[in-house]
């Protein structure tokens, strides 16, 4: 096996390196379950590259589809080519439900020490919330029912924090209801219990949870400091296992990414 | 049971009440009944209580036009075309509008409740999340969750003990719309609905309605739709009118008919973050157009041909999608 | 309209009569639910005859078959010919439960009082029965769970009684578990309660139930009498409303039955 | 997880244990995995624990050979061709299988639970009948009940207030048994099923179960069967071994491939009510042959002929079925 031909530091984007990191946590034969945009690069980087094997399945009901044409969202008609299952939102979220999802791809718009991810809004929420978001869509189903979850965030001080201001999808120790005592997942999921968040990747760095299921910061992409990082989140950020830099893209990556999975410059501009 | 009747768009909508509940078919941005939004609007109703599984351009609209007092869904967007449901969130933040939020599993697991006659199913999606903080049950705070109410549930949700193999999940309450607005792209004389591509979750959301309209691409003899019965999803009698109507999911896409139409989305998007924008542009598409075909001939040919799917493929190819196509 | 053409005694076997009787019971635009044998040549006579707008559901999967051949059972290939929908158990079963269905055709081996049926075993039941039969199919569901369901049954003795040995079919009294307290069937179905049993037609007579869901003979069938009915019951048969003699079959019934619907002599020998 | 494995079906039904809990595809006397019900006898397998949709030929063969030991079902027979599952009524009335009833319904409804991950599934079918009746809970007075069997629920069902909609229904516990052996027309080399005509209650029995022998007419290229993913029902990563056998779900039907082989059935029916009869019929057809092959041979070609099924019907127009044709 030949050694990776690395690009250097200027030849690639944010965005490029992350989708890459992303794109490097599925194993070969993984069933994968991923979100509109960045993940949807991510997992079809993975089939093109060192994961063929992977299977993608999309919430509004299609799996393992093989586009040629980069789909703009899972409900996409794009979804359906070549595809092994067109069907609806029951017989993928039933599966999903089932246990056979080995890894989700998912974004957010806030996320905790502990994983749990905020989508719904900012700020006071009630019945009269003070800023509105998109809501949880499958984002906090998937995250909840799959054995792993990658989640892609942009890296702010404003979305890395102690609390949230609504817990959306649930990390490794989450409200069980009605008393809303913060318990581990595993005690609230029980019999449906296969893990939580395995990492989230940011235009900085990538983050790890540990055996209590606290986030700590893995490695940190080129170009930055672990203490950068740090000061780009508003929790306090253990750094005591940082392991490294980011491994950089590969010009065949970047190639892949640019010329066969988004040529039209979709997601990727 | 009778057969489904054949009728007009604007004599279907007219059944309408104000004060109705609603759901649709469709996914986000794709196969969205648009030409029956633009009616509901134009026919000014008012406090329609809409449960979808989820919302997209259709809903954004129809709550920034004022038709709508209570939105129970999981998520509302554009997609790449528009990150939030900028008109829900104003009329919220507004308290005009009220927000009942379920994750997808789950409210689709109310739909699937409704189109299997149950009261409720189990699910163990989204435990241990805000969904279920006894804060946020928003119909209860006002008072709706009484009984009084045939279609609003006494719980939002639930949690029970699984004695069978000892476990813990979660029920949530069905929900039968007295209305289900679906387009799809087929349908036989006698009802018989086809769709094609991905389902999303139509059947369930026609199967848990009471009434359902079908505006329908095409209307083709049964004898024709019949030939493949492997290929159809509802039965004639679980569809009530029926209105054949082609183009009418513009501007959502719609499979092997036509393509999202992305740039009229993300305009809609970017001119009606406001009310005033919103007004202006319900001033212009809806109420300035006398009728879908109106509306049709507004949007023009040339732009329905790029939208048009290539057979081959199911979508169009001839669309600009991209900053570099 | 003109005046039914009546065959005349002896020229229809007692199933002829007994086909066209629950045909009879088929209003157009009905949705029907048939179970396999006697109940698809009433579905399909009625089709053929005075109510060509009624749908037929068979358990299997398929929804409003039109077929040009005599299936043999409900899984047949042949009920997917014309079909609007041909799927399976789960899509026909939850129309049923939610109400779609306003009559049903069944067949039973024992029938009490209440219109109860039987299909599960005679003589003592347990874990060793002593005489098992085929179970309950979807008899119980159908019947529980439609508007009207019309029973075709052999008349014997043996099997109109008093007490049947395994209530596996809900009449209009039934067992509210887990205590087994008999009480009218709209306690126990409450919110899915839509009616009952409507009829029982056998070799004899049409019977059907009184305001308190108990049973009693409607019309006898000519060349028979209402005592020579009760003779061959074993429960104290109710005489008191007998309204005439069933209507006989017509040339054109018997045309339809013999030569359209079961040319091969499948049912109809 | 992996890809499905292509075996042949000694080996895959080589895999299966004694004890094991065995589910089906098909319906009654349609689209059975008759060859491999053969090889499961060939192999004298012992106390296997049938959870089925319905029973048919296949359930009433297996368990009058002696290897079946619990069967939980709602109905056994031959159709047209036998009106009762002989063999188990002789095995259950000797006290040597044991029957737990439940209805249509009940069953389909612990399949689907199964099928989607829940521990079990509300219905309102068959409340107020003997499938309730606490005397009839013949697993738990076997004291398998005691939550020592991973596969066995503790309860049968339970009768539940619903607190939404003020009702009273049924919970069923779901199952997920160790396999499923599906006979389907078609199969993709990774996986893909597509099963035509009716699909039974084959997607949940499939889905539901932990692990897939699907035994296939024909398999296929991927690229050909993915042309029309509408029509697929079961992914390649919901199915564990790959089977080609053509005709292996003689003598029951198969939607557009074969016709069921009637006489056969009722001849199997009318020699095998006694317990030598049905000896000696598993002596001549499945003991008495090496292996599939050798019993399609004895059936013989002209047989096979006459069943073949029309591509315009999907059934058989050559058979003889009634007494006038």
């Amino acid at each position: 096996m030949t050694r990776p031909n690395y690009v250097k530091q200027g030849e690639f984007k944010p965005m490029d390196l992350l989708t890459v990191a992303a794109a490097r946590e599925v194993k070969d034969g993984d069933i994968v379950f991923a979100g509109t945009g960045l993940p949807m690069l991510a997992i079809m980087l993975a089939q093109h590259n060192a994961s063929p094997n992977a299977v993608c399945i999309y919430e509004a009901g299609s799996v393992d589809g093989r586009p040629i044409s980069l789909p703009t969202s899972v409900g996409d008609a794009r979804c359906s080519y070549q595809a092994a299952i067109s069907s609806g939102l029951s017989d993928v979220f039933n599966q999903l439900q089932r246990g056979v999802v080995d890894l989700a791809f998912l974004g957010g718009a806030e996320v905790d020490r502990y994983g749990n991810v905020n989508t719904t809004g900012m700020g006071t929420y009630g019945m009269v919330p003070e800023k509105r978001l998109t809501g949880s869509g499958g984002n906090s189903d998937i995250n909840g029912l799959a054995r792993k979850t990658v989640f892609i965030m942009p890296q702010e001080k404003r979305r890395f924090k102690e609390r949230i201001d609504y817990i959306t999808s649930p990390g490794w120790r989450i409200p069980k209801w009605p008393s809303g005592e913060m318990v581990p997942k595993k005690e609230v999921y029980n019999r449906a219990f296969r893990g939580g968040p395995s990492a989230v990747i940011s235009n900085m760095g990538v983050f790890r949870f540990d055996e209590n299921g606290e986030i700590y910061l893995d490695t940190y992409h080129p170009g930055t400091t672990p203490e950068a990082v740090k000061e780009h989140c508003s929790l306090d950020l253990n750094l005591s296992r940082v392991s490294g830099e980011t491994e950089l893209p590969t010009y065949e990556e970047l190639e892949l990414l640019y010329n066969v999975i988004d040529p039209e410059g979709i997601f990727l501009q | 049971m009778g057969k489904p009747q054949h009728t007009g768009l604007t004599e279907a909508i007219g059944l309408i009440h104000d004060g109705d509940m609603l759901t649709f078919s469709g996914f986000t941005i794709w196969r969205r009944p648009m030409a029956a939004i633009y009616e509901l609007i134009r026919q000014k109703k008012k406090d329609l209580h809409l449960v979808e599984v989820n919302g997209g351009t259709h809903s954004d609209l129809l709550i920034g036009a004022g038709c709508v007092k209570v939105w129970e869904s999981c998520w509302i967007g554009h997609e790449l075309y528009g990150k939030i449901g900028a008109n829900l969130a104003r009329k919220a933040e507004a308290g005009e509008v009220v927000i009942e939020d379920y994750s997808h599993v789950q409210i689709l697991a109310r739909m699937v409740a409704g189109s299997m006659g149950l009261p409720y199913l189990p699910t163990y999606a989204s435990l241990g999340t805000d969904m279920l903080n006894p804060a946020y049950d928003h119909l209860g705070q006002m008072g709706l969750r009484d009984g009084s109410h045939a279609k609003i549930p006494k719980l939002k949700s639930q949690i029970v003990d699984d004695p069978f193999y000892d476990s813990q999940l979660l029920h949530v309450p069905a929900c039968n719309p007295d209305w289900c607005i679906a387009h799809v792209q087929m349908v036989g004389e006698e009802g018989t609905v086809r769709i094609e591509g991905q389902t999303y979750s139509d059947a369930e959301a026609i199967k848990a309605s009471d009434k359902v309209i079908v505006i329908a691409e095409q209307v083709v003899t049964e004898e024709y739709i019949r030939r493949d019965p492997t290929r159809n999803l509802v039965p004639g009698h679980q569809v009530h009118y029926i209105v054949e109507l082609p183009w009418a999911g513009h501007p959502t896409g719609c499979y092997g008919q036509y393509e999202t139409d992305g740039e009229f989305i993300r305009d809609f998007f970017n001119t009606t973050r406001t009310q005033e924008g919103l007004d202006n542009w319900v001033d212009e598409w809806v109420m300035g157009v006398d009728d879908f075909d109106a509306y049709l001939q507004k949007i023009g040919v040339q732009r329905l041909k790029t939208l048009k799917a290539n057979p081959a493929f199911g979508y169009s190819t001839r669309v600009k999608r991209g900053t570099r196509s």
